[in-house]
Order: structure tokens, then C-alpha cells, then sequence
């Protein structure tokens, strides 16, 4: 067994970062929450492979949780948003492509290097799924920083999250409360941020967040 | 059991300030209050008289910081202080039970005037750091409010922003100092002293208790507030406040330096002395140039707090070469000249805010010819600008005569630095003594003497009988400290014991009231004698002359060389009297720079002169850190308006950053 | 019995620096014309115009003050009593340990303070100007003095005049310090007795005033004890310059009235020798402008404190 | 006895809790407004009932000394917050900022967050501690856009964002906990659980908590304020209403303050494990200088105010980096004090921004003058925020700069440096606002000064006296934190 699931477990977690790396090179809105819906199913594949291997089968409900919540509603969610709205156009990348992708690479290393080091005790499965799962938060934190869009952004928080649920998927007992919280908070900050869509909606012609910055409550 | 009378006058003067908050609106108030806190600073006076020789009594409350408690100590230094304080603040007091009638807002005084005393008085009493630091902190607090009562004029509440952040910037210096000889739990005064030291530490202390005591104090540069905030004050605050609240930073320093630091290393003198003399001159060439006549004084107690550390520098000089009796001297010195400041500053103040309520003026060039109008006020202001002038037979000179003698007795210093130093700030402290004369002349002669600038002047009344009281007291004690000093200084004597380990020799034994420092062949000064003497021979003269001479006396118009103008223009103003000086020594110690506009020759125009003068320490110190703090603050300000990914770029750095320092910890 | 003695002593020095002050003007003077080749006026002439000044009615200004009328007599014996305190013919008189020379400098401040008051009273601009140009003199001169005292005392070990001619007497000796206090006290002395090159005493011009400015309202009585402080004034700076520098002749303390006779003559000798010098140089030199006079005495104030840094270092060797 | 504390500890919970639900349906204002105090006093007296007697620690819920400071705390300036939100919301309602429709909306959110936050502190628990302190920053967020104006909408959204951020790093922190934990508590719910976590851990796996804590470092000290995660709190405090401008400084700063003091407990029990002293020693520096630079450009009262909040915090955050039983203890008092003034300063500005009708500080002058009560109540509290004697924080700045000085003394130069920097801010700012001639809007102050004097006299109480019971009480919480 020992190997084969563990070169799974690998594949699907080196997948995941993979998946940020694609998102991270989209500049295309549609584009975007395809590239997304693939990130939430190879999320929930880790997870189910992870629920199967610990034999810890309430992860499979974080997984349902995964491909049913990220890869199926919150996608068709922003397409109809992006539809109402009229956001068609790429988005901007900061900085471009090539230095975002580089300095990805560096978080990937980065992550690998902190990981590695930190849980040389752990099994090597949760090593590996730790790494990545940092990889994926560092990568999301970094296409918000790099999106003009509030809809990308929105992804890139929300690939972030699905960082933090392979890791705590990775991490093995890890009582059920937590994936409840998880996905609890997901889904309240998906309320939320749909709420305040729609209010910004109600008051502007864009979601774009960069004409929001515009006010800071004080004038320079 | 003086030390509980001290506490619980305290608590009454703070129930005072409660009491004033009551009575805000009634007409009455001013005058209980005043009269309460008079009656109150009586009490104290009395218990710092009588303990001045007496064993230091302790009392702990079970205040303040929670294991060590508050420690409150009244030793001969405290109780000197406090007669010092309270000596001026019930006249402070009694004069205000007159002056306070005159103020457009009592209820922004009232409250704060007791709270200030009680701050003063808790200063000096207190025993251990954070007790201390508090009762500090309180005073500029309290008087901090004062010096805002009148504060719709911008210029007050400027004052008022500069005081407040220099006496922070101070407390802090002190806190720190604190920290540094606190011993781990030892807060208490006693626990500081009890504790040893590492080498370097003293020295770090004695900076920064410089930084803290002298920027109360005023030392140059760290003067820059005195001469914002003490005009800014009602008159009876500012001379509390010059008299006194300066005096309370010096027994802060005396109190750190002298009593818990420890024997002193020899280049403490060094800088003590170089600060002290620099203070002296600065200080008064500043009071030269002023023309209000508040200002004038406040930058007058800075020269006088100059004089003060030269005596404190001198003995810390003496004591780290083993001269007790040198330092006992150099001590007292700079002690009695706490004491006569206190006095005729106070007395100086007194006037000043009797010719404020009597005119509205406090600029000189707008007064002139008070003394016909005011002539209790000018004779009492008079024997103040003497005594403040260093001239016998008045206190003043005593106390730089002792200073003096001090200064004589340095060629027994074995350190090259001070052989060199102690001759030049000799040099200093007379061209400062000289100078404040100059300045008197100048702030009597513009403000009383010569004819009315302004039609407030011409209008000018005489004051009140309670201020005229307090001035009269003052300057009779001028007088008395003047004429027997030996008095004074025999008083001094456990005080000067206690910090150095000796006294000068009784003073009191010797005949004709005489006051000999070290040796009667070396030098003596018998202020009654010379006091009799003077009194003597201009009675003698007098008789004398209107015996034998012609008694006749006639009035006519002023002579002036043949070229009377009438327009009281034509005289001399304050500018103008100190040109002369301003000329020779202002372009170095202040960049004065006159600008003449003279018109051609047919051209009607006025003729202009602007004087520009500044105060150097702003130019050096402060203003380029207020552009520093200005500029970070416009830099640092950007980042006020980022955007939300801006922010989170911060975020994102700050984790990349913190997870690089984990992968590189070994 | 000793008590009587010494009160007489003292008053015996007191009514001989009064008498001897007018004399002391009326010789230079008449030196002055003299070296002028004029005959000039009487050696007694300061006493007769005292006296005629006493007879005269004071003329005071409408708004003179009090102050303005008790200022020449507060002048006048602070004056007295610093030429009092100042050994002429003998040391160790009975006052003489009331002050020493700081206070003797200080008394002296006295005098000048009310001098410049009394030049602003009456709110004029003359007066003005003189006030304010003594107050300048007077803020370089004290220093000067006070470096001079400060040279003296370290020699003598006291700030004592008495015990510093006896010092003086005794332990003769040639040294730099005392050179350079000579000089400045020269030049101390000079300035302020208004004199020539820094004032000039017979002068009524008016911008080249100061002393003469500061009391140019005064008539009368008023200006008669005025102008007798000023030439006591004088007289003490001689004197002073005497007992620290050549105190040859002064009778010692306690001793009989032949000591005190040949300490009166040596003192004469001492005061004409003064007097003489001071004519020589006045005439010698010309009035220099208002504004040099401050580089003047700052060379006296750079004197004092190079003698005072020379005795400080000289000490530890 | 232990049944009567299990019952307090539960209702501290449940009264917060189903006065939420019961406020979402009621709709006069005067009525919910009181039910809103009483249930806040309620809370209250459960948490002083707590001080008295403790139940034995359990699953998900315990108390211990440290806990309780800021339970007790939390309850009481909510109490008094709730007591001045009933004065300030009526005007709010009366000059129609503020409709009944949404007065039910604020109220049973202030008791959600109440429950939140009470939640955080007694949660045994490190998941659950984190999911009360998520639905703590949820509800303030809506709270914060409550307004609808444009700024309070970005405001809110911000806020929303940048805390979502933060509660997110805060998770992965908190899932290494328990990687790291799980090797020697076992898998499960032991792993999670304080009072197990800080018997064993000395075992744990040092790296991972190093790592650990650089997350929940961030992740919390976004909720804390510090610098450079600090850019939510600003707005948040000035465009939201004011009473939450008060909750938020003065509680759920320390609630997220609180969580990174657990860790920093776990870590330093941890022998080999980083020392998180001076990561907190410089977030709190770097905090502490930054605002106070911050202060001299603002012209919004309440967010300068917001700034100040982000300068006690990095003196706090410092004071417990330094550690050591001085500076902990001068920490935890600063934190009540902190607490205890700047809200009260809320409830003094709240009022000054009602009579005056704006929240500009350069239209706001001379308020001595024209409202005493309310101009000296702000002069004392500014004063007492910028640390001078006798108010209480200069206590606890004594402590911390003297032990700082006597220890490091090259540290206390900077903190002595942003101190004096800060001061200077404050006071140019008081001397306009507080003196001068009047201006702005002279109308009648229609509230209650009670909250506002309440706090501020407790305040001057703590400089002058500290009891000795409440010293001990700190003495051994300081022992606690190491």
C-alpha cells in the first residue's frame, strides 16, 4: 500500500499547486473560474484520497463539501455575477506574468525549505501535504496581491482556503470540528462577500476594488 | 510627626482644587481658594522650618506602585525645598486673593493653582521613583492647564504644546534614569541608594537626569519652553512657576545626583560647569533682547538656573576630588541662590502682573512712566531688579559672592579640564551678572521710569493692598537675606552635611553678623554693615547738603541738551537700549540681523528698521527634529492611502519575510 | 579704647578720601592744561564748583521721580563707601572685613545701576543713550574686573585688600599674571571713570556722551554730589590701583599714627604720581568711536582671563 | 459549589447568545436598547461570579487566571459601552442616520459579539477559540458597514478582507498546532485542547512551532492591529457607529490579543522552540513608532483615535515580548487601562462628533468652552492615553520603560522615541480640539457622562492605588505568561 498512496496523495497535493500556478498565470476572467473549478475538484480528490488513506471517512464530507460547494456553485455563482456586471475584459497582472511566476516558484521553494525542515519528525505524507498546502496559501496570498479584480481576488482567497483545507486534511485526527469550521467559514464569507456584491452593486458600476480605494475617508 | 502635616496639607490642597471645581461660577470662590491655599502653604512653610535641621521622618502610604507602596521622606534637603515652595507659594497665594480678582476666567485658575502647589510639594517629599516621577508629572499637568487659562490666544496654546512636550520629553529622561539604578525591585529611594553600581551606569544617569531636571529647569538648550510658558501664565502661576517650579527640577537634580547616584567621577563637574556657565550667559542675553516684560523674566530665570548649577557643578567638582569643605561651600551657594531667586523673582513677577492688570500691557515699549502711577509697585519692583542684579548690600550677591569664593578655590583641583574651565565659567557668571544688570536697568528704566509710551500706560493705577503686600514682604526679605546671609546659610548647613559630608563653619558666632566661607583672611562680606554704611553716608550726605545748601527746587520742562520733544517717542525703548549689546555680542549668540529701509532722499516714506533675533537653539535643535518628525510623519502618511492589495502586499511581505527568518533559524 | 582708635581710623579715611577726591581732579586737570600748554584753572577749582553747584537751586524736570531725587545720594555713598573700604593709608582698618573686592566691584555696580536709572527717568533721549551705552562699558568692565580679582586673590590667597597688599608687601615678586592684571585694571579703571579715550569727562557733545548724557537733567545740589561721586570714583580707582600694586608705605594693622603719617604722605606721593599719569596718557591719546570701546575692554576681560588660566595652570606645577 | 460556576460560565455564554436571537425580533429601540444593557449587566455579574469560583476546566470551555482578566474586562466595558449605545444610538435614530429596521440588526449583532468574544476567551479549545474569534470579526464587520455610506461600506470591506486574510494565516498556525501537538497528545481531540497542550509542551516538535507561531503571529496580530497588518482598523473604528468604535478598541483588540499570549505561553514552555519574544518585541516597536507618526496627518477624530489604539497595542505586544514578571505585569495592566480609556474616550468622542455634527478635527475647537463636561472628560482621557500621571497608564509605561531600561536599554530608545512621538501628536491634537475659540455645533449634550466619568475615574483610581488583591491576582497571570 505504503507507496502507491503516498505517490497519490503527492500527485494530487502537487497537483493542487500546480492548479494555483495555472490561476496564477490566468489573466482571463473566464479563464479564471474554470481554471478555479479544477482547483476546488483536485482539492476534493486530495481530500478524499486523504479520507481514504487515514481511514478518517468524515473528510469525505469535507471533500463532497469541496467539489459540490467550490466546484460547482461558487463558480456558476460568479459567472452570473461576472454576466450582471458585464466583467469580460483580462485582467491585469501586477508586475506581469513572468516576475509573478517567479516569485511563485520562489514561495513554492520557500514553503518547501520551512516545511521539510520543520516536520522532519512527521510522516512523510503529512510532510508533503504540509509543504504543499503552504505552497497553495503563499501562492493565493500572492494572486490577491497581484489582481487588480475583486473577482480574482475573491479566487485567490478562496484558493487560499483550499490550502488550508489540504492541510488540514493533511493533518491526521484532526477532529472533525475543524473541517466543519472550514467550510462553515467559507460559506459565511462567501455570504458576505455576495452581500457586499451586491451592495457594491447597488451603489457602483464595478466591482472593480481599485475605484473603491479610491475614498479612504480622507482626502490626501 | 511633620512629614504626615506635609501629606495632609497636600490633601487638603487637593481637596481645595475639588472644592474650586465646586464652587466654579461664584464670585467668592477666588478669594476662599486663594486664601485656603495660603493658609495651607503657611502650614507647610512652618513644618519645612522646623524640620530643616531636624531627623529625616519617613512615611510609607500604601499607594502607587503596588509592591513597592509610596514613600514619602522629609530630610533637611526636602525640607529646605519645601520652605523654599511654600515660602512663595502663600505669597504666590495672597497676592493671587487680590490678583485673582482681575481674572476673566477663574474657574480655568482656581482649580489648578492648588493641585500645582500640592504637585510642587509632593515632588519634594516623595521617596521613591514612581511616587516621584508621578508628583513630577502632576506639577507640569497642573500647571500645564494654567499656563492654557487664557487660551484663546494662539500663541498660549503653542506655549502650552511645547511646555507639555518638553516636561514629557523630561519625565521620560528621569524614568529612564530610574530604570537604570533601580535595583530590581527597588524603586524606593532607599533601595537606590542602598544598591552598587556598575561603572558605566552613573554617568549614563547623570546625562539623562541632566536631560530630565534640566529641561524642567531650563538649562540651555533645553530652555525653549520657559520663555513660551511662563508668560502665558496668570502672573501669580508664572512666578510660581519661575520662582519655584524651576527650583523643584534643581532639587530633582540635587536629589538624583547628589543623594542616590553616589560618589560622582570628575568629568560629571565638567559638564555640569560648561552647561551651567553657557546657561548663565544665554539666558540673559536672551532677557536683553526681550521687550515683554514676562518674557524678560522668564528668560531671567534661565541665567539664574545657570547660576545655580555653576554652584552645583562646582561642588560635584570638589566632592570627586575629596574637598568637602569646598563643596560644602560651592553647595550652599548654589542652595541660597535657590532660595533668593525664589524670592525676588517671585517679588519680580509679582510686579509684573500688577503692571499687567494695572495697564493690560506687557510689552515694555508700550509702558513708561509707572512710577508716578504705581509708586509702591515700582519701589518694590525696584529692590527686586537690585537684588536680581547681584548688588549689595541685596540677597542676590550673596549667593554669587559664594559662588565666587567657590570659583577661588579651584586651582586645588588636580584635573587639567577643570583648571581650564572653572577660570572661563568664573568669566561667564560675572559677564552674566554684569549683563543682568544691563537688563534690569533696562526692564526698571522702560517700564517705570521716562514717560508713558501708550495711553493704557497714562492710565495706569496702583494695585491692589494684597499685592502690595506680598511684594513688600518679598522685598523685605531681599533685603534680610541680604544683610544677614549667615542666617541663611547656617541653615543651610544639615542640608549641605547631609549631600557632601561637611558644612561650612557657623556663621551665626561671628560678630557683626559677618559671613566668612572659609577663613576671615581669606575673604568676609558683612551685608549689614555695608547695608548700614550705605544707609549711613547718603543720610549723612543729605543732611549734611540741605544744612549748608540751598534747599530751593524748581520745576520746568526736561532740559535734554536744549532739544526737548515732547512726544514720548523720542525716548529710549527697550530695543533700543539693548542695541548696543544686541551689536557687540548678538550676531554670535543669536544671529540678530538689522534690516534699515531708508527711504531716498525726497521720498516720503517712513524710515524702517526690523531687528530679527533668534533663539538659536531653535534653529539647531528643534526645528530641524519638529521637520524630521514632520517628514516621517508625510512619508509614513503614504501609507495611509494604499490600496486593500497594498495592504495586503504588507501582510504578504511581512509572512514571506518571517517564514525566510524561520527557514534560515538553525 | 581700641574701638575708639579704630572707629577713628576708619573715619579718618573716610573724611580723607571726601576731601582728597576734588583735589585729586583739580591736579589732573591742571596737569592736563599744563602738559597743554595752558595755565588752566586752579588746582581748587572742583571745590569751589562743588560749592557753587550746593548754592544753586535745583532745577528738576516736570516728570522727574522720587527716584530721580534719592539716586545721587544712594550714587554718592555707595561710592563713599567702596573708596572707603579700598586701604589708602593703612590696611586692616575696621570695616575693612566687611567687603572684600568682589563687593567693592559689586558697591560699585550700585552706584552705576542707579546712575543709569536715574539717566532714564526722566524719559528723554540723551539720557537714553548714555544709560544704555554705560550699561554696555559696564557689562564688559565688570567681567574684566572681576578675572582682575580673580588674578589677585589666587596670588594673595584672599579677596581681602588688606590682606592682599600684605601680601603683596611681603612676597614681592614678578610675575606675569600680575602684569597683565595691571593692565586690565588700567584699563578697567579707565573706562569707568569715563575718561579719555572711552568718554570724555569735559565734553557736552552730544553723541560722543555717556557719562555726562546719564546726568545732563541734573542741576544744582543733585549734580554737585554726583559729580563729587565721580571723583571719588577716581580717587578709589587710584587708590585701588595703589594698594594691590604698590602698597609700598601702607601702615600694617595696629600700628601708631607714625606709620599712619608716613602711610598718608606715601600715599599723596601715590595719588599725584596717578593723577600725573592719568593726564600724561589722556592727553596722549585721542577719543575713540563708541563702538571700539567694547574691543578695549575686551582686551582687558582677555587679560584677566589669561592671567586667571596662567595662575590656575602655574599652580599645579 | 462547581455547579453554580458551570452554570455562570454557561450563561455567560447563553444570555449574550439568546439575547441575540430575542433582539433580532424585537423592534422598538427604547425597549431593545435596555435589554441590551441589562443583558450586558448580566454578563457582567456572570463574569464577576467567575472571579469567585471556578469550574473545573472542561472539553470545550474552561477558566483560569489568565482568562479571567479579560473575560472580566471584556463583560465590563461591554456593559458600559451598552449603556452609552442606548444614549448615543437614540440620536442616531432621531437625526435618521440609523433606521428601527436596522437598530434590531445592531443589537442582536453587539450581543453575537458579545457571545463571540466571550466564546474566544473561554474556549478550551485552540478550533474553537478561532472559529468564536472568526465570528467576532464577522459580526463587527457588519456592524462596521451598518452606515451604508460609501465609507462605510469600503470601510467594512477592508475590514472584511484583510481580516479574512489574517483568519485564514491564523488557521494554518493553528493546524500546525496540532501537527505539531499530535505526535505526543495523539491523534484527536486532546491535541487541541489548552489545558493539555501546555502540560506536554516541552514535547512538541519545536520547528513546527516555530512556524506555528509566525502564522498565528500574523494571523492574530491582524485582529491585534499591529503594524503592518494594521490597515482595517482605522476605518473600521471611524466609520462604523461609535459605540463598536469602542468595542472594537477596547475589546476585541485584546481578544485577538489574548490568543497570541496562549501561544506565546505554548512556545516559550517549548525549550527549543523560537523564542516569540522579540518577534513581538519588534511587531509591537515597529507598531507602536509607525502610529505614532501616523497620528500627526489625521483629521478624523475617531480614526485618529484608532491610530492611538495601534500604538497601545504595540506597547502592549512589547511589553509582553519583553516578558519577565515586571513587564508582564505592566502589560496586562497597561491592557486594562488601554481598555478602560480609550473606550472611554469613545464615549467622549461620540458625543463631541453628535453636537458637533462632524468628525473633522479642524471643525472641532475649543470644546472646554463650549461643552466642559465633555471637552475636560476628553482632555482627562487624552491625557491619560498619552501616559501622564496619575492616570493609570503611566503605571504601567513606568514599568514597562524602567524594567525595559534596566534589561535592554537600546530597546527602551526606541520605545521611549515613538512614546515622545506619539505625545507630541496627541497634544497638538488636544490643544486644537480641546482650547481656542469654539467652533462647530454649540447644541445641548443630550447623554449620559456615567460610562464615560465611570471609566475615567477607574482609571485615575488604578494610577494612584491598586488593590492588593487585583495585584496579586496580575502578579500571578505575569508568573503565568513567563
Amino acid at each position: 500500500m505504503g507507496n502507491l498512496s503516498f505517490d497519490i496523495a503527492h500527485l494530487f497535493a502537487g497537483g493542487l499547486v500546480l492548479v494555483s500556478f495555472m490561476l496564477l498565470y490566468q489573466d482571463r476572467m473566464s479563464g479564471l473560474i474554470n481554471i478555479f473549478t479544477l482547483h476546488a475538484v483536485v482539492l476534493s480528490l486530495s481530500v478524499g484520497w486523504q479520507a481514504y488513506t487515514q481511514r478518517a471517512w468524515h473528510l469525505f464530507v469535507t471533500a463532497a463539501i469541496a467539489l459540490i460547494f467550490k466546484a460547482l456553485i461558487i463558480p456558476l455563482s460568479l459567472r452570473r455575477i461576472m454576466v450582471r456586471l458585464r466583467i469580460h475584459r483580462t485582467v491585469e497582472i501586477i508586475g506581469g506574468v513572468g516576475v509573478t511566476m517567479l516569485v511563485g516558484i520562489g514561495l513554492v521553494a520557500l514553503s518547501m525549505v520551512v516545511m521539510l525542515r520543520a516536520t522532519a519528525a512527521a510522516d512523510p505524507l503529512a510532510r508533503e501535504d504540509l509543504a504543499f498546502a503552504l505552497s497553495v496559501v503563499l501562492l493565493g496570498l500572492l494572486m490577491m496581491v497581484t489582481r487588480r479584480n475583486a473577482v480574482s481576488q475573491v479566487i485567490g482567497f478562496m484558493s487560499l482556503e483550499n490550502g488550508l483545507i489540504l492541510a488540514a486534511a493533511g493533518a491526521k485526527g484532526m477532529p472533525l470540528v475543524v473541517e466543519i469550521s472550514v467550510a462553515f467559514s467559507v460559506l459565511i464569507a462567501f455570504i458576505v462577500i455576495g452581500v457586499f456584491l451586491f451592495r457594491i452593486r447597488e451603489r457602483f458600476d464595478t466591482v472593480d476594488v481599485h475605484q473603491l480605494d479610491q475614498f479612504r475617508g480622507e482626502y490626501r | 510627626m511633620s512629614i504626615m502635616v506635609v501629606l495632609w496639607s497636600v490633601g487638603a490642597l487637593l481637596a481645595t482644587s475639588v472644592l474650586a471645581v465646586a464652587m466654579t461660577g461664584r464670585i467668592a470662590a477666588s478669594r476662599i481658594v486663594y486664601a485656603l491655599c495660603c493658609g495651607v502653604c503657611l502650614l507647610l512653610l512652618g513644618a519645612g522650618v522646623t524640620h530643616l535641621g531636624a531627623v529625616a521622618e519617613t512615611a510609607a502610604l500604601p499607594l502607587g506602585l503596588p509592591w513597592v507602596g509610596a514613600h514619602f521622606r522629609l530630610d533637611a534637603l526636602s525640607a529646605f525645598f519645601l520652605t523654599v515652595i511654600n515660602l512663595t507659594g502663600a505669597a504666590a497665594s495672597f497676592y493671587a486673593i487680590g490678583y485673582g480678582a482681575h481674572e476673566q476666567h477663574p474657574s480655568r485658575v482656581l482649580p489648578f493653582f492648588p493641585a500645582f502647589l500640592a504637585g510642587m510639594n509632593l515632588v519634594i517629599v516623595a521617596d521613591d521613583a514612581f511616587s516621584f516621577l508621578v508628583a513630577w508629572e502632576f506639577m507640569s499637568l497642573s500647571s500645564w492647564a494654567l499656563v492654557l487659562a487664557h487660551h484663546h490666544v494662539a500663541e498660549n496654546r503653542r506655549a502650552g504644546f511645547v511646555y507639555l512636550t518638553m516636561a514629557s520629553f523630561g519625565t521620560l529622561a528621569l524614568l529612564m534614569a530610574f530604570g537604570l539604578i533601580a535595583a530590581p525591585s527597588g524603586y524606593a529611594f532607599a533601595a537606590i541608594r542602598a544598591a552598587t553600581h556598575s561603572p558605566w551606569k552613573p554617568g549614563l544617569v547623570l546625562a539623562l537626569t541632566l536631560l530630565g531636571a534640566g529641561s524642567k529647569a531650563g538649562l540651555v538648550p533645553l530652555h525653549i519652553w520657559l520663555p513660551l510658558a511662563h508668560p502665558a501664565a496668570p502672573s501669580h502661576v508664572s512666578a510660581l512657576m519661575s520662582g519655584v517650579m524651576t527650583k523643584v527640577a534643581v532639587y530633582g537634580f540635587v536629589r538624583i545626583v547628589f543623594d542616590l547616584l553616589g560618589p560622582p567621577a570628575w568629568w560629571w563637574s565638567l559638564v555640569v560647569l560648561s552647561l551651567g556657565g553657557v546657561t548663565a550667559v544665554m539666558g540673559v542675553l536672551y532677557a536683553l533682547m526681550q521687550h515683554d516684560l514676562k518674557r524678560l523674566l522668564a528668560y531671567h530665570s534661565v541665567e539664574n538656573i545657570g547660576i545655580i548649577f555653576i554652584g552645583l557643578g562646582l561642588a560635584l567638582a570638589f566632592e570627586a576630588y575629596a574637598m568637602p569643605s569646598a563643596a560644602a561651600l560651592s553647595l550652599t551657594a548654589g542652595l541660597l541662590h535657590v532660595f533668593n531667586h525664589s524670592v525676588f523673582k517671585s517679588l519680580l513677577f509679582f510686579g509684573a502682573g500688577a503692571v499687567l492688570t494695572s495697564t493690560g500691557e506687557r510689552d515694555m515699549e508700550h509702558l513708561g512712566g509707572l512710577i508716578h502711577r504705581m509708586p509702591q509697585t515700582a519701589f518694590a519692583f525696584l529692590v527686586g531688579c537690585i537684588a536680581i542684579s547681584a548688588l549689595p548690600p541685596f540677597n542676590g550677591f550673596v549667593s554669587e559672592w559664594l559662588t565666587f569664593q567657590a570659583i577661588l578655590l579651584s586651582p586645588q583641583l588636580s584635573s587639567w579640564g577643570l583648571k581650564f574651565l572653572v577660570p572661563a565659567v568664573g568669566g561667564l557668571l560675572a559677564l552674566s551678572a554684569a549683563l543682568a544688570a544691563a537688563c534690569f536697568v533696562k526692564a526698571f528704566g522702560v517700564t517705570f521710569l521716562g514717560r508713558p509710551r501708550s495711553e493704557a500706560a497714562e492710565r495706569g493705577r496702583e494695585t491692589d493692598r494684597f499685592s502690595l503686600a506680598a511684594m513688600f514682604v518679598f522685598a523685605a526679605l531681599c533685603l534680610v537675606a541680604g544683610i544677614a546671609p549667615g542666617l541663611f546659610i547656617d541653615a543651610l548647613a544639615p542640608v549641605v552635611k547631609s549631600l557632601v559630608g561637611d558644612r561650612m563653619p557657623a556663621q551665626l558666632g561671628i560678630e557683626w553678623l559677618s559671613i566668612v566661607p572659609i577663613a576671615e583672611s581669606r575673604s568676609s562680606y558683612n551685608g549689614l554693615l555695608v547695608f548700614v554704611f550705605i544707609v549711613f553716608s547718603a543720610l549723612v550726605a543729605a543732611q549734611i547738603i540741605h544744612r549748608f545748601g540751598s534747599h530751593a527746587l524748581r520745576r520746568g520742562p526736561a532740559w535734554d541738551c536744549g532739544y526737548p520733544d515732547p512726544s514720548p517717542a523720542t525716548q529710549y525703548t527697550a530695543s533700543s537700549f539693548a542695541q548696543p549689546i544686541r551689536r557687540i555680542l548678538g550676531g554670535v549668540a543669536f544671529g540678530a540681523r538689522e534690516r534699515v529701509d531708508m527711504p531716498a532722499p525726497g521720498d516720503a516714506r517712513a524710515a524702517r528698521l526690523d531687528i530679527t533675533i533668534r533663539d538659536r537653539a531653535w534653529d539647531v535643535l528643534y526645528t530641524p527634529i519638529a521637520r524630521g518628525v514632520e517628514f516621517g510623519a508625510d512619508q509614513l502618511n503614504q501609507l495611509h492611502f494604499l490600496t486593500i492589495r497594498g495592504y495586503l502586499s504588507l501582510v504578504f511581505v511581512a509572512l514571506v519575510g518571517l517564514l525566510f527568518v524561520v527557514a534560515a533559524w538553525p | 579704647m581700641a574701638l575708639i582708635v579704630d572707629l577713628a581710623a576708619q573715619g579718618a579715611q573716610m573724611i580723607v578720601v571726601l576731601a582728597l577726591a576734588p583735589l585729586l581732579l583739580g591736579f589732573t586737570r591742571s596737569v592736563k592744561a599744563r602738559l597743554l600748554r595752558r595755565r588752566g584753572p586752579s588746582i581748587l577749582q572742583p571745590y569751589r564748583d562743588l560749592l557753587r553747584l550746593l548754592r544753586k537751586e535745583v532745577v528738576l524736570a516736570d516728570n522727574a521721580s522720587w527716584l530721580f531725587r534719592t539716586a545721587p545720594y544712594a550714587i554718592f555713598a555707595a561710592t563713599w563707601v567702596a573708596a572707603a573700604l579700598v586701604p589708602t593709608f593703612a590696611t586692616g582698618l575696621m570695616f575693612s572685613w566687611s567687603a572684600d573686592l568682589i563687593a567693592i566691584t559689586a558697591l560699585l555696580g550700585s552706584a552705576r545701576f542707579f546712575l543709569a536709572l536715574a539717566g532714564m527717568d526722566v524719559g528723554t533721549s540723551f539720557g537714553g543713550i548714555g544709560s544704555s551705552r554705560e550699561a554696555m562699558f559696564a557689562s564688559l568692565a565688570e567681567p574684566a574686573m572681576i578675572m582682575i580679582v580673580f588674578i589677585v586673590s589666587l596670588i594673595a590667597g584672599s579677596t581681602q585688600l588688606s590682606v592682599v597688599a600684605a601680601h603683596m608687601l611681603s612676597h614681592l615678586e614678578l610675575r606675569v599674571s600680575i602684569g597683565l592684571a595691571l593692565i586690565g585694571l588700567v584699563i578697567v579703571a579707565i573706562a569707568e571713570n569715563g575718561r579719555i579715550p572711552v568718554d570724555n569727562p569735559a565734553t557736552h557733545l552730544e553723541l560722543t556722551m555717556v557719562h555726562e548724557a546719564m546726568v545732563l537733567e541734573y542741576s544744582g545740589r543733585h549734580l554737585a554730589v554726583i559729580e563729587l561721586a565721580a571723583a571719588l570714583k577716581l580717587l578709589m580707582y587710584l587708590s585701588l590701583i595703589a594698594c594691590i600694586f604698590f602698597p609700598w608705605g601702607l601702615a600694617p594693622y595696629g600700628a601708631g599714627p607714625r606709620d599712619m603719617a608716613f602711610g598718608a604722605v606715601a600715599y599723596a606721593i601715590k595719588l599725584a604720581v596717578g593723577g600725573f599719569f592719568l593726564a600724561l596718557f589722556e592727553t596722549s591719546t585721542a577719543k575713540m568711536r563708541v563702538f571700539r570701546v567694547p574691543e578695549f575692554l575686551g582686551a582687558a576681560l582677555m587679560l584677566g582671563l589669561l592671567g586667571t588660566l596662567l595662575l590656575f595652570v602655574s599652580r599645579s606645577l | 459549589m462547581n455547579d453554580v460556576a458551570s452554570v455562570a460560565i454557561g450563561a455567560l455564554l447563553a444570555v449574550p447568545a439568546l439575547s441575540a436571537c430575542g433582539l433580532a425580533l424585537l423592534s422598538s429601540y427604547r425597549l431593545t436598547s435596555r435589554i441590551n444593557v441589562v443583558s450586558a449587566g448580566a454578563t457582567f455579574a456572570c463574569a464577576i461570579w467567575l472571579l469567585f469560583d471556578r469550574p473545573a476546566p472542561g472539553q470545550y470551555l474552561f477558566v483560569d487566571d489568565l482568562n479571567i482578566v479579560f473575560v472580566v474586562l471584556s463583560t465590563f466595558v461591554g456593559f458600559t459601552t451598552s449603556a452609552f449605545s442606548a444614549s448615543y444610538i437614540g440620536h442616531e435614530i432621531e437625526t435618521g442616520k440609523l433606521t428601527p429596521a436596522y437598530m434590531r440588526f445592531y443589537h442582536a449583532m453587539y450581543q453575537s459579539l458579545m457571545f463571540a468574544m466571550n466564546l474566544g476567551l473561554l474556549a478550551n479549545n485552540i478550533g474553537l477559540m478561532w472559529v468564536a474569534i472568526e465570528l467576532a470579526t464577522l459580526t463587527t464587520v457588519l456592524m462596521v458597514g451598518i452606515y451604508r455610506t460609501h465609507e462605510a461600506l469600503e470601510a467594512a470591506w477592508k475590514y472584511f478582507i484583510l481580516g479574512s486574510v489574517g483568519i485564514a494565516l491564523a488557521l494554518f498556525g493553528t493546524i500546525l498546532v496540532y501537527m505539531s501537538a499530535e505526535p505526543v497528545l495523539g491523534q484527536g481531540y486532546d491535541a487541541m485542547v489548552w489545558t493539555s497542550l501546555m502540560r506536554q509542551a516541552a514535547d512538541f516538535s519545536p520547528r513546527l512551532l516555530n512556524v506555528a507561531f509566525v502564522f498565528l503571529m500574523l494571523g492574530y496580530g491582524t485582529k491585534v492591529g499591529l503594524a503592518p497588518m494594521h490597515a482595517w482598523l482605522p476605518d473600521a473604528h471611524a466609520e462604523g457607529p461609535t459605540p463598536i468604535s469602542a468595542v472594537l478598541s477596547g475589546l476585541l483588540l485584546n481578544v485577538a490579543l489574548y490568543a497570541i499570549l496562549r501561544f506565546k505561553m505554548l512556545l516559550a514552555a517549548n525549550a527549543a522552540a523560537i523564542a516569540p519574544g522579540p518577534l513581538m518585541v519588534t511587531l509591537g516597536l515597529v507598531s507602536l513608532i509607525f502610529a505614532g507618526f501616523m497620528l500627526y496627518r489625521r483629521d478624523d477624530i475617531k480614526r485618529m483615535f484608532a491610530y492611538s489604539s495601534i500604538e497601545h497595542m504595540g506597547i502592549i505586544t512589547f511589553a509582553f515580548g519583553m516578558g519577565g514578571p515586571l513587564a508582564n505585569f505592566a502589560g496586562l495592566l497597561h491592557m486594562t487601562m488601554h481598555s478602560l480609556t480609550k473606550s472611554a474616550i469613545f464615549f467622549a468622542v461620540g458625543h463631541i462628533a453628535q453636537v458637533k455634527g462632524t468628525q473633522k478635527i479642524a471643525d472641532i475647537r475649543g470644546l472646554t468652552e463650549s461643552h466642559p463636561m465633555l471637552g475636560w472628560g476628553l482632555v482627562v482621557g487624552v491625557m491619560a492615553i498619552a501616559g501622564l500621571p496619575p492616570l493609570g497608564i503611566f503605571m504601567s509605561e513606568f514599568l514597562v520603560v524602567s524594567s525595559t531600561f534596566a534589561r535592554q536599554p537600546l530597546l527602551a530608545i526606541p520605545l521611549v522615541f515613538g512614546l515622545l512621538v506619539a505625545f507630541g501628536a496627541l497634544l497638538t491634537r488636544i490643544t486644537g480640539l480641546a482650547f481656542g475659540e469654539p467652533a462647530g455645533g454649540a447644541g445641548k449634550v443630550e447623554a449620559s457622562f456615567v460610562p464615560l466619568f465611570a471609566h475615567l475615574s477607574l482609571v485615575l483610581a488604578a494610577g494612584l492605588y491598586l488593590p492588593s488583591h487585583l495585584v496579586a491576582w496580575f502578579q500571578n497571570v505575569a508568573r503565568l505568561l513567563g
